[in-house]
């Protein structure tokens, strides 16, 4: 019969299917498996050989001060006192973020959380 | 200036260089000539006047030339609403998104660029699908489950109905809107103001006066998610102004010194039972509002479950707060000089004023009305009724605040929860029953 | 009651200023009459008639009117979800949101209102396209592989062939599925269902079995998705109770009792270079799962740079929330009952629940394989094995358990973490191969 | 006119709705209520007969181990140690969180915070 | 071995119960035998030669039998991409997602099977539209807007004008790519280039060189996306190398030396009505860049209005982080080799070069040129205008670090902020000015 | 020749471009500038003047207590009780979310770090 051919075939099909997928999957892991097991400790190996001096980049230079403090470090102080400032205003924004959480959202129909607080 | 010259001198080096680089022109070669008569013609000018020429031409982009007087009155009031927002702490977290969305939508700007809101393919006009299919508002909604305590409803189950009468805004806003001409299906969309809930207003707006649905008549129904949404957002954020008159006027002295016994105590089990028997028993009555109310009893659930508090964190933080941001600029955006300033939306303006009276006083009213059958300490304070017009929480703050002014140590804030969380149900199920009806 | 007269005294003082505004009609001058018959004949109805027809009207859009006796059983499925979900803590984190979407995708309604996620422009459509399309499944992968720690699996890498044994269950559904009738690209979705993965289940089933592509004998392939992703998940959540008796009878005490030796600590660089050689490796043999594997490793690699943690974090708390959430309850709502209850729904549960028992007993007797080839410390226990099915980390908990059964001082937690990671790589490669072949 | 008696024909349907609208919410919301007042109690106390012994699950179970220290626990203690290790890591993480979240985004045009750190 | 067999034993167990469960073949009976003679062909095979053929089969689909040399090309730019994150801190969070994008767009594939990101239904496909549309960019510059802090450029507004002058850069780039052939706007999508700003030069190329538009002359522009994207990033990332000796080539030791006065303190107010002001002026002036501008300035707004911090937080972390993790990657693998590879990138790459050099040229030269009207303590350190070119703040931060070198205590970084912000302002408007010529 | 007529007209378009362009950009940016400079205090200095009076809103109205306990208060005490607990209930989610957040996410394939609290 027509359909029991098809049929059939449909299932040969899948059996393949099944030997071959099942090979390759095997085959996929087996190569990461041997990748990490053998490839990856030369290639470190090899890694380690050829770098021996580390680069230098623009953040890891520090920024050397010549330690005694004289009137030109006014504008470096004017500086820092502004960022200490803007530091502050950073906690400041930290305690406001943990109110807000606290205040929970609003948009209209929301800020039920919020109600609990007007009667601390 | 010689270092003006100094920089030309260098550019002129540097693109000289190209014959070097030994490039021949073969991938320009295709392009045939078909400005050659243009070119000849502007050959003639100096330099200098074809730069004056750029300039002019470019002024013709700016919105120096394009502003109208519509664009210059939008910008204003959303300079406005930020202020209000800022200033008086009325409900920044929309007020601000969306004021200045008003300004970005009338930035003017010379069509076919893919700059405005409503041309196809502007940035703008991706973010504003969330707005036109409606799929925000249920985002919002799921956020807004994942954060509200229904305790008090669960306590005090009577009290939904005052989230039911304050609805009576909803259906006669439709009916004030029929009367000044709208027609049935954007009537509609313009009752659901009175619901005091801007997600509902959009979704149902988005559903039924969205510019596209074709009538039996053969009309097209007029898009007003703008300014409805708009007229929304702004009474319920000038709730503490609208309500507290009214509350004077209809309520006596003696009534206002009600006290009402506390809520008892709630289980967890309860709390978790609420949004499953919710989901269902609402949605069965209204199934059109599901992706609204099955949105807000989902993220209710995740809350209450214990289990997936995770989830709930990311719907009532991050998640909520990305939609609300793409939400307000588009809402705002949308608000376009040119499609936005006609009489309509002044008319729609005037009804949300006038259903937000009627809310409120259906809510007290109905408090009183339910008063005449409890007795002793079940009596309700009426005040909590104008609760039940939701525009949480700021309406059951309003109610607070008023009782305190008659009694200073009378705390009406917990009563005052229910109906103003049942009002959000409430409205939620009548979008439902008009979109059943209209759409 | 008289104060229902007040309020509708109130309505009318207030539509009926209409005329004081002095607004004409023009506005909808416009209007056709083509409903005139009708409004005859219904002007000769009492006005209460009138509101009584609307209700029975509206009734009809009732979920009451319309229920199923299979939305029923699904809403009482998707209690029992939250139920599960809930009390035994059965995977919460999808159990809850899919319990709840099974309700919402049951709620009766009437077609035609953009409300079912079937029906196109409804909101649920829109979040369901994520699913469609496959775009979840990636995303939630991305979330996975920024939250997994590979370290066991690099210490031992042979460890990964009990992973790629566990596939068996993969296969051997899909020729269970060919046998029941499904043609091959259906039976390659349903067999994926034996790779105990949510996210590569949606992903294989949305590209083969979706409902759209169309057969070289013109038949158009179901779509499975639902019953599929259900079926998958709701085993995962049953790993405890499936994979016990089967260790049992599969292992002797003297094979339940081997130690294993502790794994070698993993550097930092071996770490790094982990995911960047496994997508090259895997989807270099598997192209077709690259959507997965490369989204997998490439969160790995946010998480084990160092340098983008800001991203892995995100990625692997709010973004795979918002993903899960959506997820969940779209894969729920797909589940509306006359497209799901099925007769092949139930011959996928069927094969859902063989293939997990094949996929079990296929770890385990690999291991036991493996052994005949190991010896002294280095053998296995073969408990680890069942562990090669991922379901993630409950299979390599339940192997911990039998282990501490057997002999309270056994650790096999950290042993057991390897094969059930790499089950996770074994199935998206398996998933990939399906592709290729179906696809 | 005919369009009198169109838009006559709409108020009309107007008032159906708003009484049929008015009258379903009521409804609705009082079966949400009727549900929570009379349904719930009886059903949870139902459920309280019906569930008296509480089921036991997997992560329930709790890892006894004999409290004995003998050479056999070796691998217990490696891995222990292991995750001691793993929890160090974890902590770490959690630093360099923070001290990410302080140095901000960066996609280019963004480190605007990190600059800030360069003068600490 | 014997085990095989046992597993395989146990297969055939399971599925040949079908017929115990009693179910006919009535569902595939549809099936129409449109492969008979290819069956009856492959009957005669043995079933280990099948086996076989399909492992053949299979390895046509695999990487290894499609792999180019140009892939393997562009994955190893990729992984050097990964490694100079990772190793070196060079703005890692693109670098390491760009990378890996990279290595995934490289992963050869069969086309035909929705893998790649260029095959339409792909999931990389839809997370590009992203990219394609211009949609990541304004949520990018939301997040950017969030996390800025404009004080230095508040307090000392003439500074802004360096961030005027880098634009030379773009417009120099512009003519040099006219120069090298490409038509006018595949050269204005070059030019942006040189604005430094990857987020507006994928606005700015999606808008002109996206492949779809068509000339006046009939031809259809390139799709020039990819290699513009990772040009900029590219050179942005490497500004630490190509800044510095152009620095020292064009300013003085005595020039370098020169000290400024510090910013004075900036208040609240002028914050908040710095993004209100900011987006007035600059998107008047340049409607086309509004996307950019507006959700820069909406983003600022949210930080500084004080009642907001919720969405800012939102914007500026998560929402962001998302943003980045999908852009990057896509716009990674949007190098695929067969479209990559092209002798326009290479020329866009060395006009990139040169766009940076007359960018920190034209910044440099600039604050020269203000030198010849500034007098005394106003005088301004011209490193800083090397900062104009955006790049921000690793341009800032290599101005910093020059100025450290000649002098060990002038504190440049807050200086040089302000040009660096304000470059990112101008080359947005500098992109709207382009679009609004040429798109 | 045609072609070598467009191709110069491009150019001489490109370079009515730049110059455009570059002074659009400078004109912006200087406009921008010139508000902050000149506009702005101007305009800060008049909204100084004209808003004297702070308006006061709804939230900024402190809820005044009679500081007498009177057996009236009752329904307070029992409101702030619900509350406290509440709030007791609050503290428990964050101690909840922080476990939460230990245990990760767990959706199939994903609940890895929770296996190490069993061991603890
Ligand atoms: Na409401
Ligand atoms: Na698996
Ligand atoms: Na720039």
């Amino acid at each position: 019969m027509m359909f029991t051919k098809l049929y059939i075939d449909q299932l040969d099909e899948g059996y393949v299917i099944l030997i071959t997928g099942l090979t390759i999957v095997f085959f996929a892991l087996l190569l990461l498996a041997a990748f990490f097991k053998f490839a990856l400790p030369v290639m470190l190996y090899i890694y380690k050989i050829i770098t021996k001096g580390r680069d230098k980049k623009i953040k890891d230079i520090p920024i050397e001060t010549d330690k005694r403090f004289t009137g030109e470090v006014a504008a470096a102080i004017s500086t820092a006192i502004h960022l200490y400032l803007k530091e502050q205003h950073d906690s400041e924004n930290a305690v406001l973020t943990i109110k807000q959480a606290r205040k929970m959202y609003s948009p209209w129909s929301s800020k039920i959380y919020g109600t609990h607080q007007s009667l601390k | 200036m010689k270092k003006i010259f100094l920089i030309f001198g260098v550019i002129t080096m540097l693109v000289s260089i190209r014959p070097v680089l030994g490039l021949n022109m073969s991938s320009s070669n295709s392009m045939t000539s078909t400005t050659v008569s243009q070119t000849e013609a502007s050959a003639e000018d100096s330099f200098v006047d074809e730069a004056f020429n750029g300039i002019k031409q470019f002024y013709q982009y700016t919105g120096f030339a394009n502003a109208t007087g519509g664009n210059l009155i939008m910008i204003l009031i959303g300079i406005i609403f930020i202020y209000l927002g800022i200033k008086f702490d009325y409900e920044p977290l929309l007020l601000i998104p969306i004021g200045t969305g008003i300004m970005i939508g009338n930035i003017p700007f010379v069509p076919g660029f893919q700059t405005g809101i409503y041309e196809s393919g502007s940035v703008l006009n991706y973010l504003y699908f969330g707005v036109v299919k409606g799929i925000y508002p249920p985002l919002i909604f799921l956020g807004i489950g994942a954060m509200t305590d229904f305790s008090s409803l669960i306590a005090n189950p009577k009290l939904m109905l005052l989230g039911a009468a304050a609805q009576i805004g909803v259906f006669a806003t439709f009916l004030g809107a029929l009367y000044l001409g709208f027609n049935l299906p954007e009537a509609g969309a313009i009752g659901i103001i009175g619901g005091a809930d801007g997600p509902t207003a959009i979704f149902l707006s988005s559903k039924l006066a969205n510019g596209i649905n074709i009538l039996p008549d053969g009309t097209t129904v007029k898009n007003l998610i703008g300014p409805i949404a708009i007229a929304a957002y702004s009474y319920m954020a000038l709730v503490p102004v609208i309500q507290p008159p009214i509350m004077k006027l209809l309520t006596s002295k003696r009534e206002r010194l009600i006290r009402m016994k506390p809520p008892r105590a709630v289980s967890q089990k309860e709390k978790m039972i609420f949004p499953i028997a919710g989901l269902l028993l609402t949605t069965f009555i209204s199934p059109s509002a599901l992706p609204l109310l099955g949105m807000l009893f989902f993220g209710n659930l995740l809350k209450e479950s214990g289990r997936t508090e995770r989830l709930a964190d990311t719907a009532r933080t991050k998640m909520i707060d990305i939609v609300t941001i793409l939400l307000g600029v588009t809402v705002g955006a949308s608000t376009q000089a040119n499609v936005f300033i006609t009489k309509d939306s002044l008319m729609i303006f005037g009804l949300g004023a006038i259903s937000f009276v009627i809310a409120t006083m259906g809510g007290l009213l109905f408090a009183k009305f339910m008063n005449l059958f409890l007795k002793g300490e079940e009596k309700l304070n009426p005040l909590i009724g104008a609760a039940g017009v939701s525009a949480v929480p700021d309406s059951a703050r309003v109610v607070h605040a008023e009782g305190i002014k008659a009694d200073p140590n009378n705390y009406l804030l917990m009563h005052a929860m229910a109906p103003n969380v049942s009002g959000v149900i409430g409205s939620a199920v009548a979008a439902g029953i008009i979109l059943s009806f209209l759409g």
